[in-house]
């Protein structure tokens, strides 16, 4: 930024030739980037470009190969977190970092506990915590466990962490992948507060728009090195994104509607109830028809990856599920992926992957009862080799090779195969969540694209996904879920992302029928 | 007949076939075998027994010895009496029932060679069975026990409840009976049979015999191994008596306050059968026989250390002669 | 070189090294006892003087080998979807006095009367390992727990049918306990052959069983099952990842009670060596604590079974030694310390060296995305 | 539900089942179900089982499987025995604790430093541990060494110079023994209560009164201080311990030694009641220890509970086979009270699923077979009186095991810098 500001104080951070190799990867290359004091700085590039290296680079978590860090002016050198934390840097992850059978108060206090030869002071925690959530108006209650939390409130919890170590120097690794608009806003203006009371903030988004909307400064990554560093002011975030892959921006725009009549998923009375009796899923019903993609927008831990494994078999609820003509509600997993129903799952290291297992392998996985993957009670390993070469090919699986380890792959080019996986052997219906989830602009066109294919092709599709851009430039028929029930039919040509968050959020309530 | 091992052609030590130098091998040194059951040599008990039997067939009879041991889970026992053989020795003890099988079939295998098993009856012409009569024992320390305790209530603790242990429970209740008919034996087995720990749980000892004491029980004789240990234990918290096995264990026994109560001990003379059979092999004794250590031959027996039961030696010694003289016969099992 | 070919020699490496490692260890212990480690390792390696004693030596090896190849196999097969098995010793020992009771009830030709032996083994077995596999699926009980009880039960139960309803009749003054001796039928011919196509003479007592070719072919078939089948594809998948083998239709249930059972029925034939080949009877002397080996050894052998045959043999080589290594004058403990240490550094190695390979796996994963020039590679 | 509430349920459950094996005792007459003795043998067998448990609390806690607590035991026991036969019970104690805390750290080095799967470096160390003490002894306890003069022999050390101290309750279970006296009455559950008490209290060795502290004490550091809290979150996730600047692997070092020293020290227990080392004497409580603690949902309440069972059925089952028979009646009785409150539960026989039916049905029948069993069988064969603790635990298991929960990262790998 400007050079007088930069005179008056020294720079809360300033990386210098910061270069972090891994076994054949070099992470970071001579990074740069100085971060002013009371600023929020974003750090934007594609998957694997190197931002969540360098922060923990900053944070103290690895230890960088070449260059220097200043914080406040000092020179460090940090061998663990603590030592970051002791100057007052604090760091928000990319993926939750909590325990979930801790309390939320267990959580915060974890590795700074107050108390007297050792004995914890759960009042004192308590307390402090309660005002700290008071002045930053971040709400949670301490004393609950954290896995009944949302994913909102965990990310409350998780800056709250920081908070209580008094960092002056906020990291926040891609805060905003989960969360929806009116929380994003809201945690916005909670960083404004931070940012007003002298702190100094980094923050990494996928989402451009938001970045711009939030950030004083912007650093943009490729492959490891800084590029430029832009003044949101006077850019745009197609500048942006050009700037970080040097390729259009592609928006997901379903062209002329293919959308048949023959009903192909139909849904009806869907219901799970929770131990407590608390319904999950209320009364889900809808349909897909041949050639349509359904989206299911909604906060998450509303029922989406409830009514996704409803309909997978993977949770046993009541209701009506039939698929074409057949009446599928009573099926195991197996029959249901047999008849013709393809999955993509939210957590792909949780549900779609066998990390430590070859690519070929991971190709077989939910098509072991199937040809080309099975002959007789055998494993065909020659064509199902031969197959996943195809899909490396056609969906540009960046690998060595088919009997390379899923591990080794990067998370995008993981969704990559997985995505090409559940495209084969014709799927009649596909259960899509998040499937460009963490994933590059780039892969982001190429899935896009696919999914478009296949639904000219006659596929169903049920897409869940938390980008809502994604949501509505895919979607034929929009649903918004709250609470475990349907709350809205939404025609998708015809809402803002802005009035959808509404619906999700509970703002707005009441359906309009397309 | 003796130690109800009736199978033919069974002769006693005492009888034992005098040496016919014809038929002793011819020069030689004497080079003897000796392979032990599980727990091997340093057992304070049936192994060391047997191994002091072994030393002193070296110091009296000049013998080379060798002594192995096999693995904790006794799966290699044939294997040792291949090796004690093929390197040489002659002849070669295996120590303990378990032993049975394996030696029938090295006898096979090598028919020059000339085997004793203790406690196991002989199964080859070239074998010897060496058997003691625990329940002879047994039954005089029962009369004991009977003679001494007033109240006429005693127990009898068993480590493994095998068939081994069951003989010496068979002739000490039937010791008893002959004393005081209504008398109230309590007995109690550790662990089941093909569970070994039952020899090595003092602390399971010490439970079962607390338990007879506080019923009133005034001695408990044990068969337990290691375990016995816990069982003196008991007797010394309860100020009573209990019956030692095997050796004379007032004189293993360390401990003095342990050593106090116990009042005497079922001697199973493994030694003596050792150096017996080496002294008959070396006087060109063939096998195929059995020989019983019994009574009559002082192959069991009480030990009087500590005097305790000087008192009612007569009573003892005319058990012991019944016993001889066949009057009575003790049954070996319960 | 192919990535497979790169890992395998770098296991192999990796184990050599812990082996030599374990060995200095175990010398050192030697020293301390005042015996010199020369000889023990002389001890360990003497199979004896003449031809005869070596082939008697080397088909004891052997003979331990195979029930130690079997033990391993049936834990790998539970160990391979992390089911932990801890069941295989109780296992095995119902499934053996079950076996030899019913071998002994009737005749038959050879073939069908040791067929019919090997199958009622198995089935017990897989039985008795259904019980810890239904508690499982139904009430969720730990199966660690569950197996170790079942354990001390099985050692009860044995013991209770071998003097009770399965007892055999016995000479006078036997003091062993055993069940009805097998007609010469159920005995398993031995394989000196063998042996004797290398020029040895056979060995002594019962020779090499036959057994042993049943071993071979298990483990063949256990390798066809677990590497190449949908079944083994499966078993793998909920291994690594059982939320992902869920989600792609592999009922957990089912493969928890399957995986349990053909480990149990694996178990379930581990006695049988011994029985059919050597005590034609289950008794007294059966040999206890084979499942808890199995464990080592299948670890050892990376739950694999070519890793558990080698891992096998070379538990029965350090065993056999029981006896030279007492002419020796070293004490024969040494042999347990070497196997435990041995596991020990064996595993650790095999941590490092699947370490190396993977990261060599990340480099041209890395290379292949094109994210960086040669220089930084080479830095 | 609250802590205090969970509390008083826990006194009720307590005083439920006294009442309960009272009455039991009244019907069947079998003194021995509630008798001092049976109670302090329980004690006795207790101790070393829950010593080992807390062993594997802590380890597991902390996310290290342990099953190597029983070769860890085993060198507690030896070295304790090798120290006390020298320098007498104190020298004893620390012996064996060290000895098994540096089992624990072969543990440590082999699982956290190495990554090594934490079930096979469990089993390695239960082959070290007999193999190493069983050299130990060859080397140290031969024929001639001063130790066998001393009555070691290969299987056992020399006795202890000196046993450890034993403590009674002053008046209440000594001198007068005011509680044995009450025991005595045998009258309906105060005799009961007062053989409860004074087997508890009644010459009780110093080595269970530490041991038996040990339980609070444990819940006291792993739940209520710092250090427990970081030990605890290395056992749900280590990743946010560690992105936290907690340094997890001293954290789990620690907790796996601690855990070693717990083994150790029930193997000292072990040695204290023998006087002496005597092999083969864990006799696989270690692995009793593990499923005590697993049975007790890894927290020392319930496997103070678990190891409380173990230690009462053997006990029982050593004074009094037939006894054991009385459990029948008890089962039959457990039984119809299940059926009473699913009957209630469940409002009209309409709202019953099938799946009800069958459980009571299967309840009725089992309670009618266990009822008829009792009444004709009067003394269990041996081989089925031995089992019983293990079958009790089976069936807790079977009823409760619905609401265990391991620690989330129990057995994972864990290695720095690398979460995924
Ligand atoms: N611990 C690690 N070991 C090996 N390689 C790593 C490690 N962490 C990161 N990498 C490599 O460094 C590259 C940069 O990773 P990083 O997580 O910083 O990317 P990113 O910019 O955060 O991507 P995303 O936007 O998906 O979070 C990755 O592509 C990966 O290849
Ligand atoms: N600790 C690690 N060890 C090894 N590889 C790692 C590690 N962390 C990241 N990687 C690898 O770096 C590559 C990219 O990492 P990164 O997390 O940036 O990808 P991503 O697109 O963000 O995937 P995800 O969304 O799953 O995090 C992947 O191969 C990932 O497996
Ligand atoms: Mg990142
Ligand atoms: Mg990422």
């Amino acid at each position: 930024m400007n050079a007088e500001t930069v005179a008056a104080v020294p720079p809360a951070v300033q990386l210098e030739g910061i270069t972090k190799r891994f076994p054949g990867v070099v992470a970071n290359h001579d990074v740069s980037l100085t971060v002013d004091a009371g600023t929020v700085h974003a750090i934007v590039g594609e998957n694997g470009a190197g931002k969540s290296t360098l922060m923990k680079i900053l944070y103290g978590m690895q230890k960088p190969d070449e260059g220097t860090i200043r914080v406040n002016g000092e020179e460090v050198a940090f061998r663990t977190p603590s030592d970051a934390i002791a100057v007052g840097i604090g760091m928000v992850h990319q993926h939750f970092m909590l325990a979930d059978n801790f309390t939320v108060l267990e959580n915060i206090v974890l590795g700074a506990e107050p108390g007297t030869a050792g004995v914890l002071d759960k009042a004192g925690a308590r307390r402090r915590i309660n005002e700290l959530a008071e002045r930053h108006g971040l709400r949670v209650d301490p004393d609950r466990l954290v896995e009944d939390l949302g994913v909102g409130d965990r990310q409350r919890v998780e800056i709250l962490k920081v908070l209580y170590r008094g960092a002056r120097i906020l990291i926040l690794d891609e805060p905003t992948a989960v969360l929806v608009p009116q929380e994003v806003d809201e945690l916005f203006d909670n960083l404004r507060e931070l940012k007003a009371g002298g702190l100094t903030v980094i923050f990494i988004s996928h989402k451009l728009d938001e970045v711009l909307s939030i950030a004083d400064a912007i650093t943009v990554i490729r492959r490891g090195t800084t590029v430029a560093g832009v003044d949101p002011a006077g850019t745009t975030a197609r500048q942006l994104a050009e700037l970080m892959v040097g390729n259009e921006l592609p928006t997901p725009e379903t062209r002329e509607s293919t959308v048949t009549d023959t009903v192909m998923l139909k849904v009806s009375g869907l219901t799970l109830e929770a131990q407590g009796g608390r319904r999950l899923l209320d009364e889900v019903s809808f349909e897909i028809r041949k050639g349509e993609i359904v989206g299911i927008a909604g906060v998450e831990g509303n029922g989406q990856s409830e009514l996704i494994e409803a309909i997978m078999g993977i949770r046993q609820a009541r209701g009506g599920l039939t698929l074409g003509a057949e009446d599928i509600s009573a099926w195991p997993t197996l029959r249901r992926r047999e008849a013709g129903i393809g999955y993509i799952p939210e957590d792909r290291h949780r549900q779609g992957l066998l990390l430590e297992a070859s690519l070929w392998e991971n190709r077989v996985l939910g098509h072991q009862t199937r040809p080309p993957a099975r002959r007789g009670f055998w494993i065909n390993r020659r064509v199902s080799r031969a197959d996943t070469q195809r899909i490396v090919e056609a969906y540009d699986v960046r690998t060595p090779g088919v009997d390379t380890l899923a591990l080794a792959l990067s998370g995008g080019n993981q969704q990559k195969l997985i995505v090409g996986r559940e495209m084969s052997g014709e799927p009649k219906v596909l259960i899509a969540a998040h499937p460009t989830r963490g994933v590059d602009v780039g892969a982001q066109a190429a899935i896009w694209e696919h999914l478009r294919n296949a639904r000219a092709a006659g596929l169903a599709v049920l897409l869940i996904s938390a980008d809502l851009d994604e949501l509505i430039g895919l979607s034929d028929t929009l649903y918004v879920i709250y609470r475990g029930r349907l709350a809205a039919r939404l025609d998708p040509s015809g809402v803002t992302p802005e009035r959808l968050g509404g619906y999700m959020t509970g703002a707005i309530t009441g359906t309009e029928e397309a | 007949a003796c130690g109800g091992s009736g199978s033919g052609g069974e002769t006693t030590a005492s009888t034992a076939p005098s040496a016919d130098s014809s038929s002793a091998p011819a020069g030689g040194a004497l080079k003897v075998g000796l392979a032990f059951d599980i727990g091997g040599r340093g057992d304070k008990s049936f192994n060391d027994a047997a191994y002091a039997g072994l030393e002193k067939a070296k110091a009296e009879l000049g013998a080379e010895i060798k002594e192995l041991s096999p693995a904790s889970d006794g799966s290699n026992r044939g294997e040792l009496l291949t090796q004690l053989a093929d390197a040489g020795y002659n002849p070669i003890i295996g120590v303990g029932f378990a032993y049975g099988e394996d030696i029938k079939k090295a006898a096979e295998e090598y028919p020059e060679i000339q085997f004793a098993v203790v406690d196991s009856a002989s199964n080859a012409t070239n074998v010897t069975g060496l058997l003691f009569a625990e329940e002879q024992g047994s039954y005089l320390a029962g009369v004991a026990a009977a003679l001494k305790a007033e109240s006429g209530h005693v127990g009898f603790v068993g480590g493994v409840e095998n068939d081994l242990i069951k003989k010496f429970q068979a002739g000490f209740e039937a010791g008893v009976k002959s004393v005081k008919s209504d008398a109230k034996i309590d007995v109690t087995y550790l662990t089941p049979d093909g569970d070994f720990t039952g020899f090595r749980a003092p602390d399971k000892g010490k439970v079962a015999a607390e338990k007879m004491y506080q019923d009133g029980a005034e001695i408990v004789y044990h068969a337990s191994g290691d375990s016995g240990l816990g069982v003196f234990q008991a007797a010394a918290a309860a100020k009573k008596k209990a019956i030692g096995v095997d050796s004379d264990q007032r004189q293993t026994v360390k401990e003095t306050n342990l050593q106090e109560v116990i009042m005497t001990s079922m001697l199973k003379r493994v030694d003596v059968g050792v150096f017996e059979f080496v002294k008959a092999f070396q006087g060109g004794a063939k096998g195929g026989t059995d020989v019983i250590y019994d009574l009559k031959v002082d192959g069991v027996g009480l030990s009087t250390t500590g005097g305790e039961i000087d008192d009612i030696a007569d009573k003892i010694e005319a058990a012991q002669k019944d016993i001889v003289d066949g009057k009575i016969t003790v049954p070996t099992k319960p | 070189m192919p990535a497979g070919l790169f890992r395998a020699l770098l296991t192999v490496a990796g184990a050599v090294a812990a082996i030599v490692l374990a060995i200095g260890i175990s010398s050192v212990a030697i020293v301390a006892v005042g015996a010199s480690p020369a000889d023990a390792f002389a001890a360990f390696l003497n199979f004896g003087a003449t031809e005869k004693a070596v082939s008697t030596s080397i088909a004891d090896m052997l003979n331990r080998a195979v029930t130690l190849f079997i033990a391993g196999l049936a834990v790998a097969i539970g160990f391979r979807m992390n089911l932990f098995n801890i069941g295989v010793e109780g296992q095995y020992r119902i499934a053996a006095i079950c076996a030899a009771f019913v071998g002994s009830t009737f005749v038959a030709p050879a073939p069908i009367q040791i067929t019919v032996i090997i199958i009622v083994a198995a089935a017990a077995g897989g039985l008795y390992a259904l019980i810890p596999a239904v508690m499982k699926v139904t009430r969720g009980v730990n199966e660690v727990i569950s197996t170790i009880m079942l354990n001390y039960i099985a050692i009860n139960l044995a013991a209770f049918l071998v003097r009770g309803p399965f007892a055999g009749e016995r000479a006078e003054g036997q003091l062993t306990t055993s069940t009805p001796v097998l007609p010469e039928s159920a005995w398993f011919p031995n394989v000196n052959a063998l042996l004797e196509m290398f020029g040895l003479p056979a060995p002594r007592g019962d020779g090499l069983w036959g057994f042993l070719i049943v071993a071979i072919l298990l483990g063949v078939g256990i390798w066809l099952v677990l590497e190449r089948t949908r079944f083994g594809f499966e078993v793998k998948a909920s291994g690594l990842n059982a939320p992902a083998a869920l989600a792609s239709g592999v009922d957990p249930k089912r493969m928890v009670i399957s995986a349990m059972v053909l480990s149990g029925a694996v178990a379930g034939l581990i006695g049988l060596p011994e029985i059919l080949g050597d005590e034609h009877a289950f008794g007294s002397n059966f040999t206890p604590g084979l499942g808890f080996l199995g464990i080592a050894v299948a670890l050892l052998g990376r739950n694999k079974p070519a890793g558990i045959a080698v891992a096998a043999l070379l538990f029965g080589f350090l065993d056999r030694a029981q006896g030279p290594l007492q002419f020796a004058d070293v004490p024969p403990s040494v042999i347990t310390i070497m196997q435990g240490t041995i596991v020990l550094l064996v595993v650790i190695a095999n941590e490092i060296t699947s370490r190396i390979a993977l990261r060599r796996e990340e480099r041209r994963a890395a290379q292949a995305l094109g994210r960086n020039t040669p220089v930084e590679v080479a830095a | 539900m609250t802590r205090t509430r969970k509390y008083h349920l826990a006194l009720v459950g307590v005083a439920a089942a006294i009442l309960l094996v009272a009455l039991i005792r009244l019907i069947t007459g079998a003194d021995e179900i509630t008798s001092s003795g049976t109670f302090a043998a329980a004690l006795m067998l207790a101790v070393p089982i829950g010593l080992a448990g807390l062993g594997g609390l802590w380890a597991e806690r902390a996310g290290v499987v342990n099953i190597g607590l029983e070769g860890m035991m085993v060198l507690g026991t030896w070295f304790a025995g090798w120290a006390g036969y020298q320098w007498g019970p104190y020298a004893a104690l620390v012996a064996g604790l060290l000895a098994g805390a540096i089992g624990g750290l072969i543990h440590a080095i082999a699982t956290v430093t190495f990554g090594v799967d934490h079930i096979i470096s469990g089993v390695a160390i239960n082959l070290l541990g007999p193999g190493v003490t069983r050299f130990l002894s060859e080397v140290l306890y031969k024929e001639g060494s001063p130790a066998n003069q001393a009555g070691a022999g290969i299987t056992t050390s020399p006795a202890m110079s000196s046993a450890a101290p034993e403590l009674s309750l002053p008046l209440l279970s000594d001198g007068p023994d005011w509680l044995g006296s009450l025991e005595s009455t045998r009258w309906f559950l105060i005799g009961d209560v007062a053989g409860i008490l004074r087997g508890l209290t009644h010459n009780v060795n110093v080595l269970v009164i530490l041991a038996v502290l040990m339980l609070p004490l444990t819940f006291f550091v792993l739940w209520h201080t710092s250090f427990g809290l970081r030990l605890r979150s290395a056992g749900e996730n280590p990743w946010a311990a560690e992105s936290l600047g907690v340094n997890v692997y001293r954290i789990k070092y620690i907790a796996v030694v601690i855990s070693g020293a717990f083994a150790g020290l029930g193997g000292v227990f072990l040695v204290f009641v023998s006087t002496k080392y005597v092999e083969g004497q864990t006799a696989g409580r270690g692995f009793i220890g593990l499923a005590a603690m697993i049975f007790g949902n890894w927290r020392p309440g319930g496997l103070a509970a678990g190891a409380a069972l173990f230690g009462y059925a053997d006990g029982l089952q050593l004074r009094s086979q037939g006894a054991i028979t009385s459990f029948l009646l008890l089962g039959a009785i457990l039984l119809l009270i299940y059926l009473g409150v699913r009957a209630r539960r469940a409002d009209g026989l309409s709202a019953l699923t099938v799946k009800d039916y069958t459980a009571m049905g299967a309840a009725v029948v089992g309670a009618a077979v266990l009822f008829w069993l009792w009444l004709t069988v009067d003394r269990l064969p041996n081989e089925f009186v031995f089992i019983t603790p293990h079958v009790l635990t089976l069936l807790v298991l079977l009823v409760a095991s619905q609401r265990l929960r391991m620690p989330k990262a129990d057995g994972v790998r864990y290695r720095r810098g690398e979460q995924h």
